[in-house]
């Protein structure tokens, strides 16, 4: 079972490279993502047993976030299909100097996107934290080509930032799994899994560990985008294609904040909950403030929706570290995963109507392409937690993990942060979606291709749905994941 | 219980029909309406027979969030604002279908329908919900709703501004009532807001004051107001209507709702309301009278009229706090009555204004004038209105300010004569100024000449729009002359506002109101009177010969409507008097020469809490995050050494003192 | 046999401090080569006594990888580039050796801090790996072409597995190969990174990449 | 109390003879014979019998002004206690009704000026209601003063327990504040000089009459009766603070009321004769004195001791069953 997870978009991804012509290879994305996605949804029935000796097992948790990385991908997948029939071998515009430019092989894309899918799901079935170190990593690299897929100045820039700042950040969380062994030296032939290293969490040496859990949130962070280390996201994020965008805002942020809360299982049981508390709290506003920041006044639309980003992996940060939290912070990241991709979907479509990224020539969305602004106007209701959206519901949840910790100060500091970002994003979004339609939006083709129509309406669905009643499966998964991952 | 849910359902159920419909307007409208009138009806029936005496079963319904209940009641409380927020929505909905009329060949109707019966769903849900998740979600969706209505005529960049500003106001008040309601849950151990939880004193005071920023944004105490006066005119009139009828009183039911569940106030929270109430009151009037637009000078009096009830809840308190029964049941009795007249008279008042800019398609009153000779039905119907909110007798203005009063006067000869003093000195300088600021929004709009070539041509509405201001305008008289009627059914929420054993609370609550019969049979003697002078003059005139002629114009034999006095220059003895406060700019071209050309007078009044107060505090929070820019400055080896730089400062902080 | 691991700790030492003090590319390559053929063969030397097929297996392909194919990689984007030189570094060059003192100051009171956890002999191999990694991080952050920041990378990375080495030398054999070949990847990708970047911008000077900011 | 039921044809026969007095006492400081104190009722007369022209621009509000004048001045009346004499109307807080009646007239006086579109006398109507949102809170606030030296809450018993004693109880002379108060109301409401100089004759500074240059005949006779009325009633009210006989013989109550009235017509006349016109930038001022004084007297009487009837039947019966 895990090997299918694991090798069915390893071998698609590997074939997807081979195969020359267009149809057949858009095919077989579809085929191997739905194919994810059902033994994805088949782990719902009952876990599978590990696999190579306890390395690779699906956890609770684990079936959490793979199954979110998994419905992305289809969602992704689906609007590929659109975004390559129209973006594939045409040459483009640059938005901002105008020149023209050509776009990656579409093979290529199409690998390497099968390939971050492997990877993501590697990442999400480790146990091991070595492993789990090497398919972060590996994350990383599969997916810098995709952020390179518009072979231009600006996304090649991206891509550099993006590959060297993660390398680095992740190399530091190498550093943190030697560390870890170090604190474990005691049990030379403990496996360094999770659950292993809780087991004997009395035993590790706790210098060691805090140092190892230091640099884990370093590393980690760095690709959560925990500021002041998110500095490659918003560049990765807007330079990106838009589907991209949403799979690494989506899936890939939450990649890393798995591995983070893996390693503060191991402290937690290791009753170091209040040291890995203190830094996830002042991380998670800090994030918080810093997107606030830079979301008021933002010129460029999808650096907002990146900054976005960077602020509810804030809200996540923030909501573990109350430890009480955790299941609000785990449906947070279900809520946050679906309404961000929905939203860089959207945005994706509204670029192909607009041709541009700056916020100052858009006006009238509601009136041009009626659809995606109706879309985009209730994506930023829902993203910034308005009823009667998921978002309100987790960030509320966390709110009352707040207050019932007794963190009245920094629960107020909190709601604060978040008024501030539905400031900033409000002044943004509504002069984009009314009035009469800008210059730009004058020719905007008609809205008629389904594969990028349908993707993000299903998602944003999903997001009110989740507003209102949340199923109680979910529910359980969202709890079971906050114990396996060692909440109080 | 199932009857109010129904209600609800019909509303969503009759939007999304007019949502569906979209484009036909006919359609849309008849769902639309339908749906609202339908819902109104089911609605009011059980919140009428509570008021009646016969209790209602609270509901909890199976929910699948991981916090909150669906839980709802209806309370007298509750039930004392159901019957007003329906009501005046199935008004408001009849007037619609007319109103929009002229809209339909520009845009589809559909989602104008589909949001106003959200809006209408959503403040049914806000005021019987027992559970603080359910409230917010309601609260949220009514904002949201009346926002989409705000924005309406979104191509006028006015409009657009007024959007945003409401919306930013409403959420930032929310932000506000997400601490109060999740600082109860946590005391009370759950979300439910039936069980009342036990709060420390410091606590307690939080909570309130939480609650009376969350709360008086909504409701529009000054100085969180300034999202009113744009997003009200903004919106279609009878939207308005219902925004600033019953909207805004779901603030005040929360207030109340908030009051009932805090347990006995200290003497402060009376003083607080006071202040406050006294403050709107004063400032939004004088406000109100330095407006030229009709529905903002509307508009500016919902403020007004807001501080007159926090005026009533202040005292109510004082009384409470300081065990004088009598001034508490005055007070709250005067509040709780005072919103259901603000819903008839401010809804009619916008329905008229609706029908003004309908007919003669300005709100400018600069522009306006002798509008009663073409529009009689609208300009009757405004003038009661216009008396109402003044709170003349024997209008239903003056029943609640009288209760309030009384309230006061009490308070004085029961040894609380500061209190007292304060409240009867603001609501004698709100009853002056309003005085002044209707005269003149009627005077101008209706009497006299037309001032412009719109006002000329102006037509009178048709039935529907007709049908819905006489209805409220009836309303008006009604209260007016069986005030105690309606208070004898509002006893419930009064005990449970003051505080008193509920089971003994009717009859003395019924000696209370002893002064308002015989003010009713005061205004009783009012009407007499006033049909004995109109037969005496008629028996005068008899026979005599009745002349029409030229006003006279102290010799000029040849007026013109130029000559009228304007709006501004009526008003601009008391702006000038407050001038210091309401920084009118004038705009005055004067004659010169020995033949003078054209000369002109212009005013107007930007509000000074916006100008003075939140656009220089939005401003700076840009300018700070425009400097923090430079964080991001594209170095990528700076960015590393972000990286490295938070991993020493994290070692060294964290393990280096270990 | 502690005789060839000092001896070899030295040297790692120096070729830090020699890419520290060089300004030619190729030079800094060659430097960086050799430091990781050093790392690869530290296992083996580290045990002579007890050598395994795994360790052959594991010292041979790294030392491979950094001796060989990295500098290959590399050199190859330094000929498409035609770059001779580091050119005005943000940090000079006599700085940098200041630095590095600097560092190798600090890496060997950080490492007498910290509790001795490895086994005997390779205690000295803790403080030449921090000073590595410093010096990895320093490299990124004071030079101007890419190049420079890849190598800065791999120093970096060195150091990381040299402290492998000194503590967790039970690393299983599949994350050791995938660790690796998540090294070998990041180099690769890099390098058609650099590529690229030399066909778009015809230069490698990242102190020019600045197009994206707020 | 068959007395109260004389008061109010007393009042409505007698108002004339206010101004009335108040000419001759101006026409005596002039050294002028002046008219006849009946003179107003022969000028009433003479207007009733008149027919009327009304402008083209007015409608029925116009019409309605003469009369809801009259009707709210007589309201009025019916609230109001003279001498000893009972109202025929009194309840708790009938001085808020009685305040907010006067205001209705007020309303539709100022409409049917406005209705006319004549500069003068919008301007008029502008300084009525500028006016009288000022004044409006100093007569409140005086009653407030007297309700709490008294403990009552209705005009009849309120100006009842006003013994001849008043001014010498505890408390006492800070009614002398309220009766200025009420005074300086009385000359301002009844646009009486210092405020307006009724017969001036620019129209300029005009504020009352100007109002009323439109009407004619009956309606322009309605007018000046209820404006007459007014003046009683608002001089009942200060007199009946400044001359509190309380023999507990009605008849002579009554004559009490009636001399208190007719003095402060003496006074009006004689202030008229003495002073000029304000400075309407100054009336404003004179009025917040007025008011400053109400709250002054509120703050010095002394609370009353037993709180007043209606009050302690509530509040004996509530406190009984709130009793914990």
């Amino acid at each position: 079972m895990i090997w299918a997870l694991l090798g069915v978009p390893m071998v698609a991804g590997a074939a997807a490279f081979l195969i020359r012509p267009d149809g057949p290879r858009r095919l077989l994305l579809l085929a191997a993502a739905l194919a994810h996605a059902l033994l994805t949804a088949a782990c719902w029935g009952g876990l599978p047993g590990p696999a190579l000796g306890g390395y690779l097992e699906l956890d609770a948790a684990g079936r959490l976030f793979l199954s979110l990385t998994s419905v992305l991908f289809l969602a992704a997948a689906v609007y590929a299909v659109g975004f390559l029939k129209s973006a594939g071998h045409t040459k483009e515009e640059e938005d901002a100097e105008g020149f023209l430019f050509d776009n990656a092989p579409e093979a290529v894309f199409t690998g390497c996107l099968l390939l971050f899918l492997g990877t993501m799901s590697l990442s999400a079935l480790s146990q091991h934290f070595g492993l789990l170190w090497v398919g972060i990593e590996a994350t990383t690299l599969v997916s810098a080509p995709l952020i390179h897929f518009h072979r231009q100045r600006r996304s090649l820039e991206a891509t550099w930032k993006y590959l060297l700042i993660c390398s680095v950040g992740i190399a530091l969380a190498l550093l943190g799994n030697f560390f870890l062994a170090v604190a474990a030296r005691l049990h030379p032939d403990l496996l360094m899994t999770g659950r292993e290293l809780a087991a004997h969490a009395a035993e590790l040496d706790v210098t060691w560990l805090k140092a190892a859990f230091l640099l884990f949130l370093v590393g980690y962070g760095t690709k959560m985008g925990l500021a002041p280390l998110h500095t490659w996201l918003p560049d990765a994020h807007s330079e990106a294609p838009s589907v991209v965008s949403a799979l690494l805002s989506g899936a890939l942020l939450n990649c890393a904040f798995l591995a983070l809360m893996r390693v503060n299982a191991v402290l937690c049981a290791a009753g170091l909950a209040d040291f890995t508390g203190g830094l996830f709290m002042g991380f998670g506003l800090l994030s918080m403030a810093v997107a606030a920041a830079f979301i008021i006044g933002q010129t460029d639309f999808k650096r907002m929706l990146a900054y976005s980003s960077v602020e509810h992996m804030g809200v996540l940060a923030f909501g573990v570290g109350l430890g009480s939290a955790a299941p609000a912070a785990l449906l947070h990241a279900v809520n946050h995963s679906l309404t961000k991709a929905m939203l860089f979907l959207t945005a994706g479509n509204l670029l192909a109507a607009a041709r541009t990224k700056s916020v100052g020539e858009i006006r009238g969305l509601l009136r041009a392409v009626p659809f995606s602004g109706f879309l985009w106007l209730m994506g930023f209701l829902a993203i910034t937690g308005s009823p009667p959206f998921g978002p309100f519901i987790s960030e509320l949840w966390i709110l009352q993990g707040a207050l019932s910790r007794h963190h009245g100060a920094l629960a107020a500091l909190y709601l604060a942060l978040l008024g501030a970002v539905f400031v900033g994003m409000a002044t943004i979004v509504l002069k984009m979606s009314h009035g009469e339609p800008s210059e730009r939006l004058k020719a905007a083709p008609a809205e008629d291709d389904p594969w990028r129509l349908w993707p993000p309406a299903l998602l944003a669905a999903a997001v009110l749905v989740l507003g209102l009643w949340v199923p109680r499966p979910l529910l359980n998964a969202v709890k079971e994941a906050a114990v396996v991952l060692g909440a109080r | 219980m199932g009857s109010l849910l129904l209600a609800a359902g019909l509303l969503v159920l009759g939007g999304a029909a007019a949502l569906a419909a979209g484009r036909n307007a006919r359609w849309a409208s008849f769902f639309g309406a339908g749906g609202a009138l339908l819902g109104a009806c089911v609605g009011i029936i059980p919140a009428v027979a509570v008021l009646a005496g016969r209790p209602v079963q609270p509901l909890r319904l199976a929910w699948g969030l991981p916090i909150g209940a669906f839980s709802l009641a209806l309370d007298p409380l509750s039930a004392f604002f159901v019957v007003p927020i329906l009501g005046l929505c199935a008004l408001a909905a009849v007037y619609g279908t007319e109103y929009l009329k002229p809209y339909a060949p520009r845009r589809p109707l559909g989602a104008c329908w589909f949001f106003f019966d959200l809006l209408a769903a959503s403040m049914l849900i806000v005021v019987v919900a027992r559970d603080s998740v359910l409230f917010l979600i309601a609260w949220e969706v009514m904002a949201l709703a009346s926002y989409f209505l705000v924005t309406f005529e979104d191509e006028k960049e006015s409009v657009r501004q007024a959007g945003w500003t409401y919306l930013v106001a409403t959420h930032l008040g929310t932000v506000f009532l997400l601490l109060f309601f999740m600082l109860l849950a946590r005391e009370g151990g759950s979300t439910s807001l039936s069980a009342v939880p036990v709060l420390s004193a410091r606590l307690a005071s939080v909570a309130f004051a939480l609650a009376l920023i969350g709360f008086g944004t909504k409701a529009g105490f000054i100085p969180m107001h300034v999202w009113l006066p744009e997003a009200h005119p903004a919106a279609p009139s009878h939207v308005s209507a219902v925004m600033s009828g019953v909207m805004i009183k779901t603030g005040i039911y929360g207030l109340m709702r908030a009051l009932t569940m805090l347990g006995a106030p200290p003497v402060w929270w009376g003083w607080c309301l006071v202040g406050v109430g006294a403050v709107s009151g004063i400032l939004g009037v004088l406000f109100a009278l330095a407006q030229h637009d009709l529905k903002r000078l509307l508009a500016y009096h919902s403020v007004e009229n807001i501080g007159i009830i926090a005026l009533g809840l202040g005292v109510g308190m004082l009384g409470r706090a300081h065990g004088l029964p009598l001034v508490a049941m005055l007070g709250f009795g005067g509040a709780l009555l005072h919103v259901l007249n603000h819903a008839l008279f401010k809804g009619l008042l916008f329905l008229g204004a609706g029908s003004v800019l309908h007919g003669a398609g300005t709100r400018d009153m600069e522009h306006l004038g002798g509008l009663l000779k073409r529009m009689p039905w609208t300009g009757t119907c405004f003038l009661i209105g216009a008396a109402a909110i003044c709170g003349l007798p024997p209008l239903n203005g003056f029943v609640s300010e009288f209760l309030i009063y009384l309230a006061a006067f009490c308070a004085v000869v029961q040894g609380q004569a500061f209190g007292g003093a304060i409240v009867i000195a603001a609501l004698a300088l709100i009853g002056g100024l309003a005085l002044a600021c209707f005269t003149k929004a009627f005077g101008v709009v209706f009497l006299g000449e037309p001032r412009g070539e719109k006002a000329a041509q102006a037509h009178e509405c048709g039935v529907a729009m007709r049908l819905s201001m006489a209805v409220l305008a009836a309303g008006c008289l009604f209260v007016g002359l069986f005030g105690p009627l309606v208070l004898s059914w509002s006893d419930g929420p009064v005990g449970q506002l003051a505080g008193l054993p509920p089971a003994d609370f009717p009859d003395s609550w019924q000696t209370a109101l002893m002064p308002l019969c015989s003010v009713s049979a005061g205004a009783a003697v009012l009407l007499g009177l006033l049909l004995l002078a109109a037969a005496l003059r008629a028996w005068l005139q008899r026979g005599r010969e009745i002349g029409r002629g030229l006003t006279w114009g102290c010799g000029y034999a040849a007026p013109s409507a130029r000559m009228q006095y304007t709006a501004s220059s009526f008003a601009q003895p008391i702006t000038g008097l407050f001038s210091f406060f309401l920084r009118t700019r004038e705009r005055a071209v004067d004659p010169e020469g020995y033949f003078p050309g054209p000369a002109s007078y212009a005013t107007e009044t930007p509000d000074v809490f916006r100008e003075g107060l939140y656009r220089p505090a939005f401003e700076g929070a840009l300018k700070t995050a425009l400097r923090l820019r430079w964080l991001q400055h594209g170095r990528i080896q700076l960015y590393v050494l972000y990286i490295a730089l938070t991993l020493l400062v994290l070692l060294v902080w964290r393990l280096g003192c270990s | 046999m502690s005789f060839w691991v000092e001896s070899l700790v030295i040297l790692v030492v120096l070729s830090n401090l020699r890419v520290l003090g060089a300004s030619r590319l190729s030079a800094c390559i060659q430097t960086v080569a050799f430091q990781g053929a050093l790392l690869g063969l530290l296992p083996v030397l580290a045990n002579l006594d007890a050598l395994t097929v795994r360790l052959l297996l594991q010292a041979g392909a790294s030392t491979f990888l950094k001796a060989a194919v990295f500098p290959w990689l590399l050199g190859r984007a330094l000929r498409q580039a035609g770059l001779q030189r580091e050119v005005e570094p943000f940090v000079g060059f006599t700085a940098s050796l200041a630095a590095g003192v600097l560092f190798l100051g600090a890496a060997l009171w950080l490492g007498a801090r910290l509790p001795q956890a490895g086994p005997e002999g390779l205690g000295r191999l803790v403080p030449t790996a921090l000073f590595t990694i410093f010096v990895g991080l320093f490299v990124i952050v004071s030079r101007r072409q890419a190049v420079t920041q890849v190598l800065g990378y791999l120093i970096l990375e060195n150091g990381i597995y040299a402290f492998g080495m000194a503590f967790a030398e039970h690393q299983p054999l599949l994350v050791e190969l995938g660790i690796l070949l998540d090294v070998f990847m990041a180099v690769f990708v890099m390098g058609i990174t650099l590529f690229h970047i030399h066909r778009e911008f015809d230069h490698l000077d990242t102190d020019r990449l600045t197009a994206l900011k707020d | 109390m068959q007395l109260s039921a004389l008061h109010l044809p007393l009042a409505l026969l007698g108002a004339p003879l206010l101004p009335g007095v108040i000419n001759r006492v101006k026409a005596f400081f002039a050294g002028r014979t002046g008219p006849s104190v009946l003179q107003p009722y022969l000028d009433l007369l003479k207007l009733l019998q008149k027919g009327a022209v009304y402008s083209r621009t007015t409608t029925w509000v116009f019409r309605a002004g003469p009369i809801v004048a009259l009707a709210s001045t007589t309201a009025a009346l019916t609230l109001l206690p003279l001498g000893g004499l009972p109202a025929l109307l009194a309840f708790p807080g009938d001085l808020v009704f009685f305040a907010y009646v006067l205001a209705l007239g007020r309303f539709f006086t100022v409409a049917a000026a406005l209705d006319t579109g004549s500069a003068f006398e919008g301007m008029g109507a502008s300084r009525e209601v500028w006016f009288a949102a000022l004044s409006e809170p100093a007569l409140l606030l005086g009653l407030a003063a007297m309700a709490r030296q008294t403990g009552k809450l209705s005009l009849t018993s309120l100006y009842a327990a006003l013994g001849p004693t008043v001014l010498l109880e505890p408390g006492g002379p800070a009614l002398l504040l309220v009766a200025a108060a009420l005074l300086i109301i009385f000359l301002a409401e009844n646009s009486r000089i210092p405020f307006d100089d009724p017969n001036t004759h620019l129209e300029l500074t005009m504020i009352h009459e100007v109002m009323v240059l439109d009407h004619g005949g009956p309606d322009f006779g309605l007018i000046q009766y209820a404006a007459a009325l007014k003046m009683w009633v608002l001089g009942a009210l200060a007199s009946g603070l400044l001359l509190p006989v309380r023999t507990g013989r009605p008849w002579l109550d009554l004559l009490a009321g009636l001399c208190g009235l007719f003095a402060v017509a003496l006074f009006t006349g004689v202030v008229e004769s003495v002073m000029a016109r304000l400075r309407l930038t100054r009336v404003s001022q004179l009025l917040a004195a007025a008011a400053a004084f109400s709250v002054l007297a509120l703050m010095l009487v002394r609370s009353a001791p037993a709180v007043s009837e209606v009050p302690r039947v509530l509040s004996a019966r509530i406190s009984l069953r709130t009793a914990p």
